[in-house]
């Protein structure tokens, strides 16, 4: 058996199967899709894991190609940037199918939930695996539509709307990048993600062409990843229960823009083009202007989820100010953020789901004093906060340093002003909120009983549990990145391949 | 295995008979059985021209231009297999269906005493015409008059094909004598008369100028005489109104809407095809010398127009079924765009023709699996919930999860959203627009997936909104109905995976022979 | 002008004077009629086309043919939509198709 | 439904816009077929080639029940078809009988005993001059249906004595008895709708047969079947 | 095997800290255990020899850990007062229901303190610098107080602002470096074409912690509403953070940046005279001591200043350095410690004139009266200032004594606050508990001080301060300041009234800021914003409408009803054929 060509479909089917026979099973059937979804999960985890090993240790590519058109093959592919977000969705779906297994306990419509939330999985890994542009497409598309009834799914007349919203903004980003791909293969043939980049033969003669369509796959991307104009579906959508809001914004939907950015920068224009099409600066242009309107806008809500929504919409910029940066350290701090980004932002929602799961907590305002009851929580939360706000040894200040430090390689210091200046606004946005919850007095009405007024009293075990999971991870992420087994590492790696080759 | 061509004629045919001629209950047996064998010998059929090559048989044989020829090439056994395989869903689905609606018309409400009635085959006494005894034969009828049409290979035959299916699908529409259903197959009737007679028009003057009636003479004469044009024009138009293509559509809301369910998949999704796959095969045959751009482009036109209207008009309609119906309009418009971009626009030689031809294709295919799965899928919510209002579905996607699960899996596939068939077919049209410099098309294809998210994402959020009033149990649902209508969608799906084999297909006797080597990504 | 384009160019009138029919007329019997004419239009240009093709006398049969089931088809066609007609007139009491309510 | 008073036909504008479009056709039309070549042959040479192999004299015959036998065939499905679906819109599978059954009167009673033979004559005779001469399965047909509407016009029994099965097995005979032979034919190793030379003039006249009483039938039955049940009346009730 | 004992350093307090929120026998123990956490550092603070640079390649972006000179002299100094400072809040807190969140609060800052220390490369300093500075805000606000509240709010906004600086100088220094390593973030400041603004924002990002002015707004307001032992540790060794913040990354003594040095002078001496004089018009003892250490700090500062000016200068100034910030530290804690126990003597005479001692010494000292801890680290900053630039050495020969002058006065109003205003306050029973530690501290800062120069075998011997000129420098100040003491003694007892009319409110320059910022943001909003309408959302809005409205009533919109139409659609079959033939015919 040719493990190389299973493997990566294995990955896939690890939760396509389970989300099937979801489907079919009865919202009362508990035990069987718990297991289903766990089962599926570990496997996922163990296959990521195996892979990573083979990937890392033994320096192997992990392919599969089916044909699919003409001469177009669907082709999945490990390596070491597509592990980095097989390793963080594998990882994070595992924990937030925990997370997602308390918080949905007894709440109508579970089947649905479950198996589009397995889907959701399934097409994110597709979206890591995928080794060319059509692949990529086909999981990015069905990644729109399988989030969508995650999204509606408390079905009150606000998500619907949130959910049409949402729809029409991922589903025209959809349409340029569908475009934007076509183009570009009537021009190249099948394009396929190589470090370094497949079509610079096209340069002398199609210019023009290769820079409309960079705007096209850059501007059908930037909607996923929130890019501001294009982010406004962000903040409505967080209309969805909290699991969903916690994958949308750690790994799947916004990852799969930044990840696409990523791998359309260096994998399919690569550094050379890029930079003689001169693309690149109004990239980097629009993803700092998205990192400061997203931490004003976020300064100025008050509901917990709006607020932490902005706060992706600026910190997935981060993502793609790396990559346009194109430096070695803006490559290693663009990438490593897919995963900094992904584990601090998830357990933050974690939280945020918990203080509205337990104490019915939606706006910053009534948060007061909740650390005393969940301190737990709240931990975990500062956690979350301060890796956002790039406090060391925190994970996202990793991320930081290498962007600040790849801002001064590319030659654009001015970079340094916006990360300093989201810093300070990410903390300006974050620590009220902190502050609130451990030195706050608590409301009236929270504390029913006065005796109970110093009472810990946590969410249960398969909510906190998870919000703790991840917040240790952030901090271990940080604490150890020079460890050789790091998200940090790997980022390295990744950006090795792609400086290295010509 | 190489006269599958003929079996797959017959078959329905004699089944049909003797469904007819048995009557009562033991018609559901003759039309199963007759449904799936006719599937077998499809795909026997679409394996013969997969291995063979093309099909040529001469009926009675009589050399061609003296009798009448069969031929199956790519096309002919791709829609052949697409009309088995839909059609074994439907009638898997009918099955039930019509036991349902039978079994709801037992007591029948009759003011006639002097006619008691019984249900079912009885011996003696008065019989009645059970729309589920009736539609067997009648089914059976229509799937042979799509093969015919799809494996006859002469223009006045054509004809005959065409007003056999024109006939059959409305004394299916009229099945249960609904009034709706009678102005509707009424106005269908007179229309599709209208379009027959334009078509013959153009056949007799095709025969005046060249003396042949057979399509591979007609198309090796490479006609350009003022009447073949004429013809042109004339079969175009009439076979436009077949087809529905906006603004001729004016018959196919009401019709397509006010048919039992799996009727209204059949219509859908399998004999709107007939008339699109005669005009491909007279345009791109007979009159590959005598058409022009203009006409070409002018046909696209009415397509764009088709999809924009045609999802405008559907996000309007308060009826499910109408809903579903309008949006037979607008998809009928994609496929028309096929025509401009197949067609002589710039380069003959060029390979964006293929691409689009077989793209088009593509798109009628997954067209005919995904609004199969939507009309049966608005029969199921029809009969369980009794009312098919748009605005009144709220709550019932937690009671038919699996019916809303493959609507929106064939909304996916009508958006041309990957991975689906739609998608692929989307792709290999917007490819051949898009190399062919033909950017007008591109924005219609683009905006036309989102138009037509627009009402599918509408229907499921009515579904999935929470539900505020409690409604009475519904009518249970047969099972069979429930995985059919899944099937189908995910077949709308799974074609989208793995879309090489039907491509390849496709180019069996293509009419682009020369390209097809260029056909190199 | 030969026979031929006499009977040809009646057949073409024949034609273009059902179509208007069709269009203006609203009675069902009268579209019907029409249709039905329109058909006759063509077979008498099928039938121009026979005479025209003839050798030694001898018609072409192939038009004939055709003009023979043509007829069947079209009285077929015809048939069916009276009797369709008849129904709605009986269910409704309407002469002609009530066209901007389509999905009454 | 209300009832409606009756619609005008169509206003002005239409009418000349289809008046000057009209005219347009018929110039394109006439345009056509003046540029048609007034000495082509057509298929007549090729026709009159094999005739002798069709097991007819009369060239249409031999074009409409061999040559092209395929078209006939299906032709005849169209028929089945149209009075299927006429019968589909009535509840009772059997038909009625007329429903007035007034007596004829003494005139009209002759009459009918005068014609009904004639009519059956004359279609036989049709039917048997169609080998060599115009004539045939579809003019036989007519003229013995229309015998039958005559009788139950004046008031005679006739299609309502026919069982559903009857009924069902008339329409369908000329039909399926010509699939029939055809499928045997064909399973037996022949070219389908192909006639062993010997026999294709026993074939034509066997399907000539079958096709007139199914035409007679199917004649009668789209006739009488347009009869709406009286069960299915609208508001307004009844023929008018 | 030293990485794992520098480890441990960081280790003990921060597995202290992480007992805490366990709760129960756990937590106990760990309060229990609070005043120890600082000993591995005290331990690894002592060998004369330092060791070489430790570098852990798997913490943080590859940590290095060690200690020099300099260095070894802060973390002296700061396990030492940590250590005091711990059992000294073991008492204080002692009937504290929070206890145990001041003692979290206080492990952690700990950890960060003296994980600075010692740190060897920039990001490991910042991560303990950060972790310092964000857990001190729980100390900070400990009482919950109003005061506590707003002091905390000034000091994690300025702390905030700081390590904005801080960043953005770290990226720009740490590229040029091409490492994050102390010694090549030196060179690299230097070499790097953005040297000025690097040093800027070190300076400034340090300075704020530093108490330098105009960023010292924070520090009269945060300092005193900490509970005592953590206002002894904030002014005492916290503050000297900053500091060696600019000691170790500012590339003083590799390059005259003269530029930089007299900027520098200038806000040391507005610091060293304002802390003084603003801090005369305080009413609260620990306010006056916060005053008195900007003013301290601004005398180490101008050293480092002369450091940056003259290269030369630096080795010995730098030594300077470290004994000051030993020094102040040191006395600096026990000052505050002293105001806490002062505050429980109750009405004990004995115990009250035990303290006014104990802390009358400390205060002379702090004016640097000979013979005192003050004396030697004023000789030894001054031999610094001696080699420093031309000119320099005439004005601040002149200043300083000067300003010892103002810090000689402000003793003598801290005494006097102490004698008229805090003594036995309360009584909770933990004089005992608070008075040995503190008499310990006291006691032993004149040793440390005195023998630390000895041990480490620097550059300036404590000889120094008993050179003549040195002990003239030391002894007029103080006697010019005592006699002012004496004059206004004499003023007091003969019309008993407060000698100092004018109040500065603490944080002086913040409060038109505050008010100013007041005037500009806008009131925290009750109701959501309106948020400006988003197109494509209405243009879902629209869409999701035409289907809403079609629900609602209307059916088939009336061009669709007319194309239903057959007379129209007959038209258009027509028009279409007649298009279409037409076109086929015109080629």
């Amino acid at each position: 058996m040719d493990w190389g060509f299973w493997l990566p479909q294995i990955m896939l089917f690890s939760s396509l199967i389970p989300a099937l026979v979801i489907f079919l099973l009865r919202d009362e059937q508990f035990w069987l899709r718990t297991s289903l979804n766990l089962g599926g999960s570990a496997v996922k985890l163990v296959l990521a894991g195996i892979m990573a090993w083979g990937v890392l240790a033994e320096g192997r590519t992990y392919e599969a190609s089916l044909p699919f058109l003409h001469n177009q093959e669907l082709v999945l592919r490990v390596e070491p940037l597509s592990l980095m977000l097989v390793g963080l969705s594998s990882v994070l779906w595992f924990i937030t199918t925990i997370y997602a297994i308390g918080y949905l306990e007894n709440s109508p419509n579970r089947t649905r939930f479950f198996g589009f939330f397995s889907l959701c999985v399934t097409a994110t890994i597709g979206i890591a695996l995928a080794g060319n542009l059509i692949t990529f497409l086909i999981f990015y598309e069905m990644l729109s539509v399988v989030t969508y009834p995650l999204v509606v799914h408390r079905g009150t007349p606000a998500a619907l709307a949130a959910g049409r919203t949402y729809l029409l903004y991922t589903l025209g980003g959809g349409v340029l990048l569908l475009l934007g791909i076509i183009w570009l293969q009537v021009l190249a043939g099948p394009v396929s993600f190589e470090p370094g980049g497949t079509i610079d033969f096209l340069l002398d003669d199609h210019r023009t062409e290769l820079t409309v369509i960079f705007g096209l796959l850059i501007a059908g991307l930037g909607v996923k990843a929130a890019i501001v104009p294009l982010h406004r579906w962000l903040p409505e959508a967080m209309i969805a229960p909290a699991p969903v809001s916690a994958l949308l914004h750690a790994v799947a939907v916004v990852k799969a823009g930044a990840y696409g950015i990523v791998r359309v920068v260096y994998d399919v224009y690569g550094l050379e083009l890029s930079n003689q099409l001169n693309v690149l600066l109004p990239l980097a242009l629009f993803a700092g202007f998205t990192i400061i309107y997203g931490s004003v806008r976020a300064l100025g809500e008050f509901d917990l989820k709006r607020r932490l929504a902005y706060s992706t919409v600026s910190q997935v910029s981060y993502i793609a100010l790396g990559t346009a940066l194109l430096g070695p350290a803006a490559t290693v701090g663009a990438t490593v953020h897919l995963i900094h980004q992904g584990i601090m932002k998830i357990t933050l929602f974690f939280c945020a789901g918990v203080f509205a799961e337990a104490r019915h907590i939606h706006d910053i305002r009534e948060m007061s004093g909740v650390g005393r009851s969940m301190p737990l929580t709240m931990s975990a939360f500062t956690l979350g906060a301060f890796g956002m706000i790039g406090v060391p040894p925190l994970a996202g200040f990793v991320s930081k340093w290498y962007l600040g430090i790849g801002s001064l390689e590319s030659n654009a210091p001015w970079v340094i002003v916006i990360l300093v200046a989201s810093s300070v606004m990410n903390a300006a946005y974050f620590l009220p909120i902190v502050y609130k919850g451990w030195f706050g007095e608590p409301h009236e009405e929270i504390d029913v009983v006065e005796a109970e007024r110093f009472q810990v009293a946590e969410a249960p075990w398969s909510l906190l549990g998870p919000a703790l999971a991840t917040a240790g991870i952030s901090l271990l992420a940080g604490l150890l990145a020079a460890w050789a087994y790091s998200p940090l590492s790997l980022a390295e790696i990744v950006a090795n391949q792609r400086m290295i080759s010509p | 295995m190489s006269l599958a061509g003929i079996w797959v004629i017959l078959i329905p045919l004699i089944c049909g008979l003797a469904a007819f001629a048995v009557g009562g209950r033991s018609a559901r047996v003759i039309g199963l059985i007759g449904a799936g064998l006719t599937f077998l010998l499809s795909g026997l059929l679409v394996l013969h021209v997969w291995q063979s090559g093309v099909w040529i048989y001469q009926l009675g044989g009589w050399d061609v231009p003296l009798g009448i020829s069969l031929r199956a090439d790519g096309l002919s056994a791709f829609l052949i297999g697409m009309t088995g395989a839909v059609g074994l869903g439907i009638s898997l689905y009918a099955v039930r269906y019509f036991e349902d609606e039978d079994e709801a018309l037992t007591p029948d409400p009759s003011p006639d005493p002097s006619a008691p009635l019984r249900t079912g085959a009885g011996r003696g006494g008065t019989e009645v015409w059970l729309p589920g005894t009736s539609y067997w034969p009648l089914w059976m009828l229509l799937w042979a008059s799509l093969n015919v049409l799809f494996l006859s290979n002469d223009i006045f035959n054509l004809y005959v094909g065409l007003e056999l299916l024109t006939l059959a699908s409305v004394a299916l529409i009229i099945l249960q004598r609904e009034q709706a259903a009678i102005v509707a197959g009424l106005r269908y009737l007179l229309a599709a008369f209208l379009g027959s007679m334009a078509y013959l028009l153009g056949v007799a003057l095709i025969y005046a100028d060249a003396g042949v009636l057979d399509l591979g003479l007609l198309a090796d004469a490479e006609l350009t005489g003022t009447a073949t044009q004429v013809a042109g024009g004339l079969m175009a138009v009439g076979l436009l109104l077949k087809a529905a293509l906006f603004p001729l559509h004016f018959w196919l809301p009401a019709a397509h809407s006010s048919a039992p369910a799996p009727v209204s998949a059949a219509l859908s999704a399998l004999v709107v095809k007939g008339a699109f796959y005669l005009l491909i095969r007279l345009w791109f045959e007979v009159f590959e010398s005598a058409g022009t751009v203009s006409v070409e482009q002018m046909i696209g036109a009415l397509g764009a127009v088709a999809i924009v209207v045609g999802s405008f008009q559907a996000i309007r309609q308060a009826r499910l079924k109408l809903m579903i119906a309008y949006s037979t309009v607008a998809q009928v418009g994609y496929l028309f765009i096929m025509i401009p971009l197949a067609g002589s626009f710039g380069d003959p030689e060029a390979s964006w023709r293929f691409e689009a031809w077989t793209g088009g294709l593509y798109h009628a295919l997954s067209h005919g699996f995904a609004k199969a799965s939507m009309f049966l899928a608005a029969g199921v919510l029809l009969s369980a919930l009794g009312h098919d209002r748009v605005w009144h579905l709220a709550g019932s996607a937690s009671r038919f999860p699996v019916i809303y699960l493959s609507f929106g899996i064939a909304g996916m596939s009508l958006m041309g959203l990957p991975p689906s068939a739609g998608f692929v077919g989307k792709w290999l049209m917007l490819r051949s627009a898009v190399e062919s410099g033909q950017w007008w098309w591109v924005v219609i294809l683009l905006v036309g997936g989102l138009l037509t998210a627009g009402y599918v994402a509408i229907v499921l959020s009515q579904a999935i909104q929470h539900d505020v009033e409690e409604h009475t149990e519904p009518h249970p649902v047969p099972k069979l109905m429930t995985v059919m209508v899944f099937a189908l969608a995910a077949m709308s799906l799974l074609l989208g995976l793995r879309a090489a084999e039907p491509l390849e297909l496709l180019e069996i006797g293509a009419p682009f022979q020369t390209l097809m080597s260029m056909v190199e990504d | 002008m030969s026979e031929f384009l006499i009977y040809a160019l009646v057949a073409a009138a024949l034609f273009a004077i059902c179509l208007h029919g069709i269009i203006t007329r609203r009675h069902i019997l009268r579209k019907i009629l029409a249709l039905n004419m329109m058909g006759s239009a063509v077979f008498l240009l099928l039938i121009t086309i026979a005479e025209r093709n003839q050798v030694d006398g001898v018609a072409d049969p192939v038009p004939h043919a055709m003009v023979l089931t043509g007829i069947v088809v079209a009285v077929s066609a015809t048939a069916f939509a009276l009797a369709l007609a008849r129904r709605y007139h009986a269910q409704t009491g309407h002469t002609e198709l009530h066209d901007e309510d389509g999905s009454t | 439904m209300e009832n409606r008073d009756p619609i005008p036909d169509s206003g002005p504008i239409v009418r000349v816009l289809s008046i000057i479009l009209g005219l347009a056709l018929f110039g394109i039309l006439a345009t056509a077929v003046l540029e048609l070549d007034v000495e082509a042959t057509g298929l007549t040479d090729t026709v009159m080639e094999r005739i002798g192999e069709s097991g007819v004299d009369h060239p249409p015959t031999a074009v409409l029940l061999n040559f092209r036998a395929y078209d006939t065939w299906l032709e005849v499905a169209v028929l089945l078809l149209a009075a299927w679906g006429a019968l589909v819109l009535r509840q009772a599978t059997r038909l009625p009988e007329q429903p007035a059954a007034r007596s004829p009167g003494p005139v009209l009673d002759w009459l009918v005993r005068m014609l009904i033979p004639l009519a059956i004559v004359t279609g036989v005779y049709l039917l048997w001059r169609g080998t060599d001469a115009p004539g045939g399965a579809f003019q036989a047909g007519g003229v013995i249906g229309a015998a039958l509407l005559l009788l139950r016009l004046s008031g005679y029994r006739s299609i309502g004595l026919f069982s559903a099965a009857w009924l069902r097995g008339s329409l369908l005979a000329g039909f399926a008895g010509f699939m029939a032979i055809a499928t045997l034919l064909f399973i037996t190793g022949w070219t389908f709708l192909e006639y062993p030379p010997a026999w294709a003039g026993l074939i034509i006249v066997i399907v000539e047969l079958l096709i007139t009483w199914s035409v007679a039938v199917s004649f009668v039955a789209l006739f009488v079947a347009a009869r709406p049940d009286d069960s299915a009346s609208g508001p307004v009730g009844g023929e008018r | 095997m030293m990485l794992y004992l520098w480890l441990l350093v960081l280790a003990t307090p921060l597995t202290l800290a992480f007992m805490i929120p366990f709760g129960g026998v756990v937590r106990r123990r760990a309060i229990d255990l609070m005043p120890f956490a600082a000993i591995p550092a005290l331990i690894m603070a002592l060998p004369r020899e330092q060791t070489a640079v430790e570098v852990a390649d798997w913490l943080l972006l590859g940590s290095s850990f060690g200690v020099d000179q300099t260095s070894q002299i802060f973390l002296l100094l700061t396990a030492t007062l940590w250590t005091v400072a711990g059992f000294y809040a073991r008492y204080y807190h002692a009937d504290d229901a929070d206890i145990h969140r001041f003692a979290f609060f206080f492990l952690l800052t700990m950890t960060g303190n003296l994980g600075l220390i010692v740190a060897m490369d920039i990001v490991t300093f910042y991560a303990s610098f950060a972790l310092m500075t964000f857990s001190a805000y729980g100390l900070v606000v400990h009482t919950r107080s109003a005061k506590a509240l707003r002091a905390g709010k000034v000091y994690i906004v300025m702390a905030v602002i700081g390590e904005g600086f801080l960043l953005t100088g770290m990226f720009m220094a740490a590229y040029s470096a091409g490492s994050t390593q102390a010694e090549f973030i030196r060179e690299g400041i230097l070499d790097s074409q953005r040297s000025n603004l690097i040093i800027g924002c070190l300076l400034a990002g340090f300075g704020i912690k530093a108490g330098a002015i105009p960023l010292h707004v924070w520090l009269p307001l945060a300092h005193p509403v900490a509970p005592t032992a953590a206002s002894a540790v904030l002014s005492g060794a916290m503050i000297k953070a900053g500091l060696l913040g600019w000691i170790t990354f500012l590339p003083i003594g590799e390059a005259a940046m003269p530029g930089w040095g007299t900027l520098l002078v200038v806000i040391s001496l507005i610091a060293a005279f304002s802390g003084v004089l603003i801090g005369l018009t305080q009413d609260d003892p620990k306010t006056l001591l916060a005053y008195s250490s900007i003013s301290q700090m601004g005398f180490i500062a101008t050293v480092v200043a002369v450091g940056l000016a003259e290269p030369r200068a630096w080795g010995v100034a730098a030594i300077g350095c470290a004994l000051y910030a030993l020094h102040h530290g040191l006395i600096k804690g026990a000052l505050f410690l002293g105001v806490g126990v002062a505050h429980e003597t109750g009405n004990d005479r004995n115990r009250q004139r035990l303290v006014l001692i104990g802390l009358t010494v400390v205060a002379i000292a702090l004016a640097g009266a000979p013979l005192t801890t003050g004396a030697l680290a004023k000789s030894a900053l001054k031999e610094g200032v001696y080699i420093g630039p031309e000119g320099w050495s005439v004005w601040l020969d002149w200043l300083l004594p000067v300003a010892a002058i103002g810090t000689t006065v402000l003793m003598g109003r801290f005494i006097w606050l102490i004698w008229r205003h805090e003594l036995g306050h309360v009584e909770h029973g933990q004089y005992r508990g608070m008075m040995i530690p503190w008499i310990i501290l006291v006691g032993l800062a004149f040793p440390i001080v005195w023998l630390a120069p000895v041990w480490f075998q620097v550059d300036v011997s404590p000889a120094v301060a008993f050179e003549p000129g040195n002990l003239w420098t030391s002894t007029w100040p103080v006697l010019i300041g005592a006699a002012i003491l004496g004059v206004i003694w004499w003023q007091i007892a003969r019309t008993p009234r407060e000698i100092a009319p004018i109040r500065i409110p603490a944080g002086d320059v913040l409060i038109p800021l505050e008010w100013a910022l007041a005037r500009i943001r806008p009131p925290e909003p009750d109701e959501v914003v309106p948020r400006p309408p988003d197109p494509v959302a209405a243009l879902s809005a629209s869409w999701y409408g035409l289907f809403a409205e079609a629900q609602q009533g209307s059916r088939t919109s009336r061009l669709e009803g007319w194309f239903l139409r057959w007379d129209v659609a007959g038209l258009l079959f027509l028009t279409i054929g007649m298009v279409l033939i037409l076109f086929m015919l015109w080629r």
